[in-house]
């Protein structure tokens, strides 16, 4: 580790707000009355139900098994009786099946929970960890590791990087993780490392977060081939592409994957998970998540069972404080929007924001003043001003010509757009059209 | 009753410069000056009457594959014949409409007629639609001609209509100025029919 | 026939019939439109130069070269009596060439006047050289000495008022003047015309 | 060197300070209905460059060979727009037989270039000017690349106004007006350029 | 003369000049073009919406021109359309029926919930990105005109109610809407189906009376009373089979909830002409809605009030003494 | 519990809007403003006033009249009409401000759909109709009112636009107004353009705020410095690049008017391509041309070509594949 600070061309400054919850310690959240387990929390097709309505179900159980190979399977994160199987409000989906199930309060552990030892697994049966633990990619995107892990042969991988950066405003989730449990995060980097036979790693923190950077640095002091390496502090830094290249100075070919460049990526987050289901055998039932806001008592962050509806982890951080106006599942600057506080955290959960009506601004969109920020704000080196205008034309063809789809959604442009134009959102329903476009043409060849 | 209808379609409904935008370089060119604009008009009203008369007659004479050359030679006659007859007797006005006398010719409107209607009906109708497109581009030249020389110029027909304490906008006789009068004068008009493109 | 041959011939007898009709039509109007110019011609330097009954035009070849701003000169006469001189001249204005005939009447060894023949100058700003207020000025100027343009008002009799915003046309028209002036002195004048 | 110069200054000059669309109103029809797009400005700007070029040429022979010699310079209008036609007809005819692509890019605007005035104002332009060979030959190329510039621009700026929101009556037509009229304000400082 | 006679020639000459290189060229440098694609462009309605497929009407007309597209390829314009152009192509067309856009959702502000409130940008699919969109039924028309701006043929508006219907006059079947909706709610219906069921949700009965007043609800009655098999039933859902449907009307008289739509001013009656009737009773047999009176061997007769206009008899009369017309008429 | 507001992510925003950048341009004007006042008078306070009154009700008006939100709120309007005041000779009939004002709202920007869509400085292009339709009063000159600071200014300053002389047009050089009286303000020009201090200052204050950046200004500035140098009157390498530099309004076009937004490309490497482009126009126009000041026009025409320029320097985006392999 060096002095050094690495950064990319592009990106914004917002104010960070992360001082109610940065120095918080995390607590761990009391398994609710209710779980509402979604069976589908990653990428890919959704799980098929293992159980049904009236059956008994132990801490740790598997309840959904994913039907392709892009999926990870979910696990039930309390013990008791499976309620219903229903929709409910889903915080990256709107509505999805879940498993209910009324915890019995036993924490009864499954059996087929046993510690095991990074040291004596083979590669390949450390792969195989991860999938049955459900582990999925715990930065945002939830998507399941053990595949991220499985490259095609032609891809020769050589580094590693565990994303660190936490560049979200308000989030302090990550932060708290490396900072109380850094044996987790290296150990887990040692493990995703052996299963991809690569030499180098990197954690990569922004230096807004020195304490952090220091414990980090200790923990591998004593670990060959992984580095800490220091961040600027500047949005979105933790974007994988970004991120890549400000540590390596690769570029990830538009339309490719990080495996492209041979690099692979994962959440601290996601480390951890895979240390702790390594070492304790339980599959990933819980997360860190940062409850924060004006409108919530006492920002915390808790660690808190899949499952949980946000309502009472609201409840245990002292409940709301006046009017919500806006709830938000995630950061606020790529975090989702929700209509409900019914909703059940999941395992890609990293946030909840409770905000109130003075702190959610409600812009009017003016005319784009050709201020030219947006062009200079993309990390992605687009042109949001015209793919966003064109899209709102309808002229979806002009989007597509412009690499609308190489737009991250990260939000730089609508944040820094003085005009408050509706840049991501208009971006993001060209992509949803293109990509529909695509798909109908591919099935009717 | 069908020839008034013609007519009359050629000088409102199909109004070669409001209308159908074409002929745009005499237009923005000649009009400077009401008179300009009229003499112009007048001009090429000759020149479509005769050719819209000889090419409606000879409309199954000519074959298909030069059928642009043989109008445009009947078209250059036309102006050739205009031409010569001002330079003998109307040698001012002449001189003011310059070079935009030959470029008659090319005026898209005349060849426009030509094709679109004068090959295609009789001769007395064809006469009426030179007749009303000739009208209708005159108007047009006279109205452009008046705006642009009364606040350019400060004059109408080269009568001063202000008193001493007006300084004409002598842009609205550079090229710009006959732009965008155009480009008013045509939204106005947009407005006024509720029309728009 | 081919149908090939029948679209030439097609097209001979629209051209010629054309021909024909614009033969006619010009052979009508020749006359009358020679006339018109020539009368123009001649109005146009009797404007500067009105005693003068005929002009004859004199020989500057030889002083092309020295001259270059100098295109025609003639002698305008009145019976046998040498009245004066008109100059073609050409000078460069604000738009391009400015054109102009200088009439000097050799008796008084001054300007009779001055006319602008064609100019590309920009309306209500050159173009207002060609109006007698501007030009009048150089009626009755001596002869003899070159002009000046002056902003403002003339004080001295070898000044020209410039025309408001546009000084560099009034220079182009001066300097027209003084070069019709310089080619009247130095070839002209006493020496007379062979 | 000063005939060269004479030259580049009729290079400029038809280009930039009498430029064809700008200043000299010749043109104004294809320059306001070719020009939604840019790359179809492009086409257009070739194919008038071509034809402008050949026709100042062929246009000076027929002036200085033909009419007068035989003293028919009467005919001149009508004989150039003859030429004028068959040229463009006949390249068209040669294009799209022999080269397609050429003919995708130039071939469909041919046909909108005979009823374009500024090719028949070149040619009486270089007659009246009285240019020589070389000089009518530069007028020409000159004038159809100040043509050529303007409608590119102007393509340029037409498709920045898709984006707009232009008022109702002004669409279309008048609006292309105004932004000329203002394009033809900004080269008003061409104006005087060269003395 | 001279002169006149010199210009004759050298105009004259240019004229046979330029005639012999133009005919000379036109053969040389001839390009063979289909004059079928333009007789095609000509009887094509010029709408240039592609949804043929093809870049505007030209492509299309040269498509068909050289086989590629089918004649009957413009929906646009529709059977007359295709027969003139089948005509230019020498082929038969079988006349197609017309097919009109029908939003199936009658989930307007005053029958339907919301279920947040959204701020963002004017569009559905925009809209459906965030949880579905903010109608509290998560089938239902966001009525945020996407399909209006996708129509070209302005066939297509937001009700004051806010939700999308179709102008049945306007609308060509061009398909565009239909493509734009992202809750897949419009749908190409023949135009002589009279009866449509107007909701999409495959939401529990509970949940989807929670929602909307005026959705399916799952209830079956239709179903039941149907006497023509002509409803399908799947996913908490009722639809109609178009092809078996005879617009008899009773499934929307029974709906509870008024999702299934019927338009009954298109009502049909039977009437049985007296003077041709023998007395078969075949039609009062086949009736399924006991609206034919009369004894065998006697003259029948409809009763109108119970009669539903199916049809059924007037297939069934031997002595085509029965005819149906539109109610009121 | 009432329901929840939901839209799409972003759910923060910087602090900057569109009145917070426009309010910025106009307290950058200020100084300049009030130099003009110091030395012109308060003819100059009537005519900024005349001017930014005229240009917001006709917005005001215009936006009424097409049933459009009213947005003169958003300062744009008065940014537009305080620049064309700037670019008009302290002599000018106090209509004229009130007229151009009009025109650079209905004509350059309503006409094109409002803020943002002009492809033309507003109020510059109104200047340059101003100028070809009154070319007299907008070619009139008055001295500054306070020639007297030192008897030797006096004479030097009285004569023409420093930038006449220095074409050769007018004077001599012997009778240019020393530096210092050219970079104060204390010299004949436009009201806005004179002083040049108080432009840099303001200038200074826009690129802090981030209001504007480095690349037009600073690229147009160079190419000016550049030419002007090569391009002397006595050949090559002997032009008098400093005083064309602060001269005429070349700080003022750079900083304030060539960087306008709406009629400035977007694209970085764009921006560059403009402040070149108006750098070797304004040049050439004042080396060449017939007419002393190349500023305006260079302007105009550079934003008549920045769509183009737009199209043809998108970035290369991130992780594009080059075509040429
Ligand atoms: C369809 C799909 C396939 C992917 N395949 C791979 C893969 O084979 N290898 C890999 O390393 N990551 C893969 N990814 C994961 C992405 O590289 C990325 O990590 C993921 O989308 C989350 O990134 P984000 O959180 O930055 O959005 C895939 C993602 C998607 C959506
Ligand atoms: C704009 C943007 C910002 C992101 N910020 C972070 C971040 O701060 N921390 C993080 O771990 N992942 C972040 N991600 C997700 C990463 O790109 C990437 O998906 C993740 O690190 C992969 O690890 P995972 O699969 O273990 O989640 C961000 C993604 C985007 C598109
Ligand atoms: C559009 C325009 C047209 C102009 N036309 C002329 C002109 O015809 N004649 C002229 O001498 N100057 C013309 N000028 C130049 C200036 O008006 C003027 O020469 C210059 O400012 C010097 O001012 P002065 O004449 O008051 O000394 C023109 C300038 C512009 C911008
Ligand atoms: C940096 C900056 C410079 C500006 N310069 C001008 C200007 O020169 N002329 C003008 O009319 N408006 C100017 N404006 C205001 C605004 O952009 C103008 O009203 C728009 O052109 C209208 O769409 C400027 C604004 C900014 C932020
Ligand atoms: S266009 Fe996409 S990648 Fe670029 S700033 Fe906007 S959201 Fe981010
Ligand atoms: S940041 Fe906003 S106002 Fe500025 S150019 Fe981009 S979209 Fe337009
Ligand atoms: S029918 Fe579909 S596209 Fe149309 S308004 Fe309703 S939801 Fe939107
Ligand atoms: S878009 Fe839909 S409503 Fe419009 S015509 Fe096509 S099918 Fe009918
Ligand atoms: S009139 Fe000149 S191109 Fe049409």
């Amino acid at each position: 580790m060096g002095l050094k600070v690495f950064g990319f061309k592009g990106g914004v400054h917002p104010f960070h707000r992360k001082e109610s919850t940065q120095d918080k310690a995390v607590e761990r959240m009391q398994a609710p009355k209710l779980v509402y387990i979604p069976l589908q929390q990653h990428i890919g097709a959704p799980c098929e139900p293992l159980v049904k309505p009236g059956d008994h179900v132990k801490l740790g159980q598997k309840i959904g098994q994913p039907k392709g190979f892009v999926g990870a399977p979910v696990h039930a994160s309390v013990s008791g009786v499976v309620k219903e199987i229903k929709q409910v409000p889903h915080p990256a989906m709107g509505q999805g099946l879940a498993v209910v199930i009324e915890n019995d309060g036993k924490d009864e552990l499954d059996e087929f929970i046993v510690p095991k030892d990074i040291e004596s697994l083979s590669a390949e049966e450390l792969k195989d960890l991860i999938l049955e633990a459900g582990i999925v990619g715990m930065g945002g995107a939830a998507f399941p590791t053990h595949v991220k892990l499985s490259p095609p042969k032609d891809k020769n991988i050589d580094v590693v990087i565990l994303n660190g950066a936490e560049c979200e405003p308000y989030l302090t989730a990550d932060h708290r993780l490396m900072v109380e449990n850094p044996r987790d995060v290296v150990d887990g980097l040692k493990a995703i490392m052996k299963v991809l036979g690569v030499k180098r790693g990197y954690i990569a923190i922004e230096n807004n977060k020195p304490d952090a950077v220091c414990v980090i640095a200790n923990a591998v002091k004593s670990v060959p081939g992984v580095e800490v390496i220091q961040l600027k502090t500047k949005y979105p830094q933790g974007a994988e592409k970004q991120l890549i290249y400000a540590v390596t100075g690769r570029q990830v070919p538009s339309g490719g994957l990080p495996m492209d460049v041979g690099v692979v990526v994962n959440n601290v987050g996601t480390a951890a998970a895979i240390a702790r289901a390594i070492k304790t055998g339980m599959p990933l039932i819980e997360r860190i998540v940062t409850v924060t806001g004006g409108g919530v008592a006492q920002p915390k962050n808790l660690l808190v069972r899949i499952g949980t509806p946000f309502k009472d982890v609201v409840e245990a951080c002292g409940g709301l404080l006046g009017q919500p106006a806006k709830v938000i599942s995630g950061g606020p600057m790529m975090g989702i929007a929700q209509y409900t506080l019914d909703v059940p955290v999941i395992k890609g959960t990293s946030g909840i924001l409770v905000l109130t009506k003075q702190e959610v601004e409600m812009p009017e969109p003016g005319p784009c003043i050709r201020c030219g920020k947006c062009v200079e704000a993309c990390p992605m080196r687009l042109m949001p001003l015209f793919i966003s205008a064109y899209a709102l034309k309808g002229d979806y063809d002009r989007s597509e010509k412009l690499h609308a789809m190489d737009c991250i959604e990260c939000g730089c442009c609508s944040y820094i757009c003085p005009a408050r134009r509706p840049l991501v959102q208009s971006i993001r329903t060209a992509k949803r059209v293109i990509t529909e476009r695509r798909r109908r043409t591919a099935s009717a060849k | 009753m069908k020839a008034l209808k013609v007519f009359f379609n050629g000088v409102l409904n199909e109004n070669p410069t409001f209308r159908m935008v074409l002929g745009m370089c005499p237009t923005l060119a000649l009009t400077t000056a009401a008179i300009n604009g009229i003499g112009m008009g007048l001009a090429t009203t000759f020149v479509l009457v005769g050719s819209n008369l000889v090419i409606s007659l000879l409309k199954s004479f000519i074959p298909q594959k030069i059928r642009i050359p043989a109008f445009v030679v009947v078209i250059a006659t036309f102006v050739t014949v205009v031409s010569m007859i001002m330079q003998a007797f109307l040698p001012e006005l002449n001189k003011s409409l310059g070079i935009y006398i030959p470029l008659i010719v090319v005026n898209c409107i005349i060849l426009a007629r030509a094709e679109s209607f004068a090959s295609k009906n009789s001769v007395f109708l064809s006469i009426t639609d030179g007749l009303g497109m000739g009208v209708g581009f005159t108007l047009a030249l006279l109205l452009l001609g008046s705006i642009r020389e009364i606040l350019g110029a400060g004059t109408w027909f080269g009568m001063p209509v202000f008193s001493d304490g007006f300084s004409p906008a002598v842009i609205m006789i550079l090229p710009p100025g006959g732009f965008i009068t155009l480009g008013l004068v045509l939204g106005l008009l947009n407005k006024l029919t509720g029309r728009a493109e | 026939m081919s149908e090939g041959m029948r679209m030439s011939i097609k097209l001979f007898i629209i051209t010629a019939v054309a021909a024909l009709a614009l033969g006619i039509t010009h052979a009508v109007t020749e006359e009358p439109i020679r006339l018109q110019n020539e009368q123009a011609s001649v109005e146009a330097r009797k404007g500067v130069l009105p005693d003068a009954q005929e002009f004859v035009q004199v020989d500057i070849s030889e002083y092309k070269d020295e001259y270059p701003n100098v295109v025609e000169v003639y002698q305008g006469k009145s019976g046998d009596d040498t009245v004066g001189y008109v100059f073609k001249v050409i000078s460069k204005g604000y738009g391009g060439d400015v054109e102009l005939f200088v009439g000097i009447d050799a008796k008084e060894n001054k300007i009779e006047n001055v006319s602008i023949i064609s100019h590309n100058e920009t309306p209500g700003l050159g173009a207002k050289a060609a109006e007698s207020d501007f030009l009048s000025q150089y009626t009755g100027k001596s002869a003899g000495s070159p002009l000046a343009v002056v902003r403002g008002s003339a004080t001295q009799d070898t000044q020209v008022e410039a025309i408001t915003g546009a000084t560099i046309t009034s220079k182009a028209v001066t300097q027209g003047v003084n070069s019709a002036l310089e080619f009247y002195s130095r070839v002209l004048k006493d020496g007379g015309a062979e | 060197m000063e005939y060269v110069g004479k030259i580049f200054v009729i290079l400029i000059s038809s280009i930039l300070i009498n430029n064809f669309v700008m200043s000299r109103f010749l043109g104004i029809c294809p320059f306001l209905g070719v020009s939604k797009r840019v790359e179809t400005a492009v086409g257009m700007g070739a194919a008038v460059t071509f034809v402008m070029a050949m026709t100042s040429l062929i246009t000076y022979i027929i002036q200085y060979v033909i009419l007068e010699p035989l003293g028919l310079e009467y005919l001149q209008t009508i004989i150039f727009i003859l030429v004028i036609a068959s040229l463009v007809q006949f390249v068209e005819m040669v294009i799209q037989k022999t080269s397609p692509t050429l003919y995708q890019a130039l071939g469909v605007y041919l046909p909108l270039i005979t009823t374009n005035c500024a090719v028949l104002g070149v040619a009486i332009i270089n007659i009246d000017e009285k240019y020589d060979l070389i000089q009518a030959l530069f007028n020409g190329v000159g004038a159809a690349l100040g043509f050529t510039l303007a409608i590119v621009l102007f393509a340029g700026v037409r498709e920045r106004l898709e984006l707009s929101d232009i008022p109702k009556p002004l669409k279309g037509f008048p609006i292309a007006l105004i932004t000329a009229g203002l394009m033809s304000v900004a080269f008003l400082g061409f104006q005087g350029l060269i003395k | 003369m001279e002169k006149i006679l010199l210009s004759l020639l050298s105009l004259g000459g240019m004229g046979l000049l330029f005639g012999a290189v133009l005919a000379f060229a036109s053969k040389r440098f001839a390009v063979e073009k289909d004059p079928r694609a333009e007789a095609i462009r000509e009887v094509l309605p010029g709408a240039n919406c592609g949804a043929c497929g093809y870049p505007g009407c030209d492509g299309f007309a040269e498509a068909v021109a050289s086989g590629k597209a089918p004649v009957d390829g413009c929906t646009v314009g529709g059977s007359p359309v295709a027969l003139k152009v089948g005509n230019i192509m020498g082929v038969q067309v079988e006349e197609k029926e017309r097919r009109i856009a029908r939003v199936l959702c009658q989930g307007d502000c005053q029958n339907a919930i919301n279920k947040y409130e959204y701020r963002g940008i004017q569009d559905c699919v925009a809209a459906s990105m965030l949880a579905s969109g903010p109608k509290g039924c998560s089938y239902g028309c966001l009525g945020l005109g996407t399909c209006v701006r996708a129509c070209p043929f302005d066939a297509i508006h937001i009700s004051d109610r806010g939700i999308a219907v179709v102008d049945p006059d306007r609308c060509t079947g061009c398909g565009k809407c239909v493509e734009a909706c992202p809750k897949n709610l419009i749908e190409l219906i023949p135009e002589s189906s009279l009866v449509q069921v107007l909701c999409i949700s495959k939401d529990p009965g509970k949940q989807v009376r929670e929602n909307c007043k005026v959705g399916c609800i799952g209830c079956r009655l239709c179903v039941k009373a149907c006497q023509f098999e002509a409803i399908d039933f799947v996913d908490n859902l009722a639809r109609i089979r178009y092809d078996k449907c005879v617009n008899c009307m009773v499934c929307a008289e029974k709906c509870p909830t008024g999702a299934i739509y019927a338009d009954f001013s298109k009502r049909k009656v039977a009437f049985i002409d007296e003077d041709k009737c023998i007395g078969c009773t075949a039609c009062k047999r086949v009736c399924k809605f006991e609206a034919i009176d009369g004894e065998r061997k006697q003259k029948h007769r409809v009763l109108a009030d119970k009669c539903t206009g199916c049809g059924q008899c007037v297939e069934r009369c031997p002595v085509d003494a029965i005819t149906l017309s539109v109610r009121g008429n | 519990m009432e329901p929840l507001i939901v839209s799409s992510s972003p759910h923060v925003y910087s602090e900057d809007t569109t009145a917070r950048i426009m309010r910025d341009v106009v307290l950058a004007l200020l100084p300049a403003a009030a130099v003009a006042v110091y030395f012109f008078g308060g003819r100059a306070a009537l005519i900024m006033a005349i001017s930014v009154l005229s240009a917001v009700m006709t917005e005001a008006v215009v936006q009424k009249l097409m049933k459009k939100p009213v947005t003169v709120n958003d300062w744009s309007a008065a940014v537009t009409g305080l620049m064309l005041a700037f670019n008009l000779p302290p002599t000018v009939p106090l209509w004229l401000p009130a007229v151009g004002s009009a025109i650079a709202i209905a004509l350059v920007k309503q006409a094109f759909g409002g803020l943002g869509h002009n492809f033309m400085n507003p109020a510059l292009a109104a200047r340059a109709i101003l100028l070809a339709a009154w070319p007299v009063y907008m070619t009139t000159w008055a001295d500054p009112i306070r020639v007297a600071m030192s008897a030797a200014a006096a004479d030097a300053i009285s004569s023409a636009t420093p930038l006449a002389i220095l074409k050769g047009m007018e004077g001599t050089e012997a009778q240019l107004p020393p530096l210092w009286a050219i970079i104060l303000g204390n010299t004949r020009g436009c009201l806005g353009e004179t002083s040049d201090v108080a432009l840099l200052l303001g200038a200074v204050y826009l690129l802090w705020r981030r209001v504007i950046n480095w690349r037009i200004p600073f690229s147009f500035i160079g190419t000016v410095a550049l030419l002007t140098w090569i391009l002397g009157p006595q050949g090559l390498f002997t032009g008098n690049a400093i005083y064309h530099i602060f001269s005429g309004g070349l700080i003022l076009g750079a900083f304030y008017m060539a960087t306008d937004y709406s009629s400035s490309p977007v694209t970085p490497k764009g921006q560059i391509i403009m402040g070149i482009g108006c750098g070797i126009i304004t040049s050439i126009i004042r080396v060449y041309g017939g007419y002393p000041e190349g500023v305006t026009y260079s302007i105009l025409l550079m934003n008549v070509a920045a769509p183009l320029i737009d199209r043809f320097t998108m970035p290369r985006i991130y992780g594009e594949v080059r075509a040429d392999v």
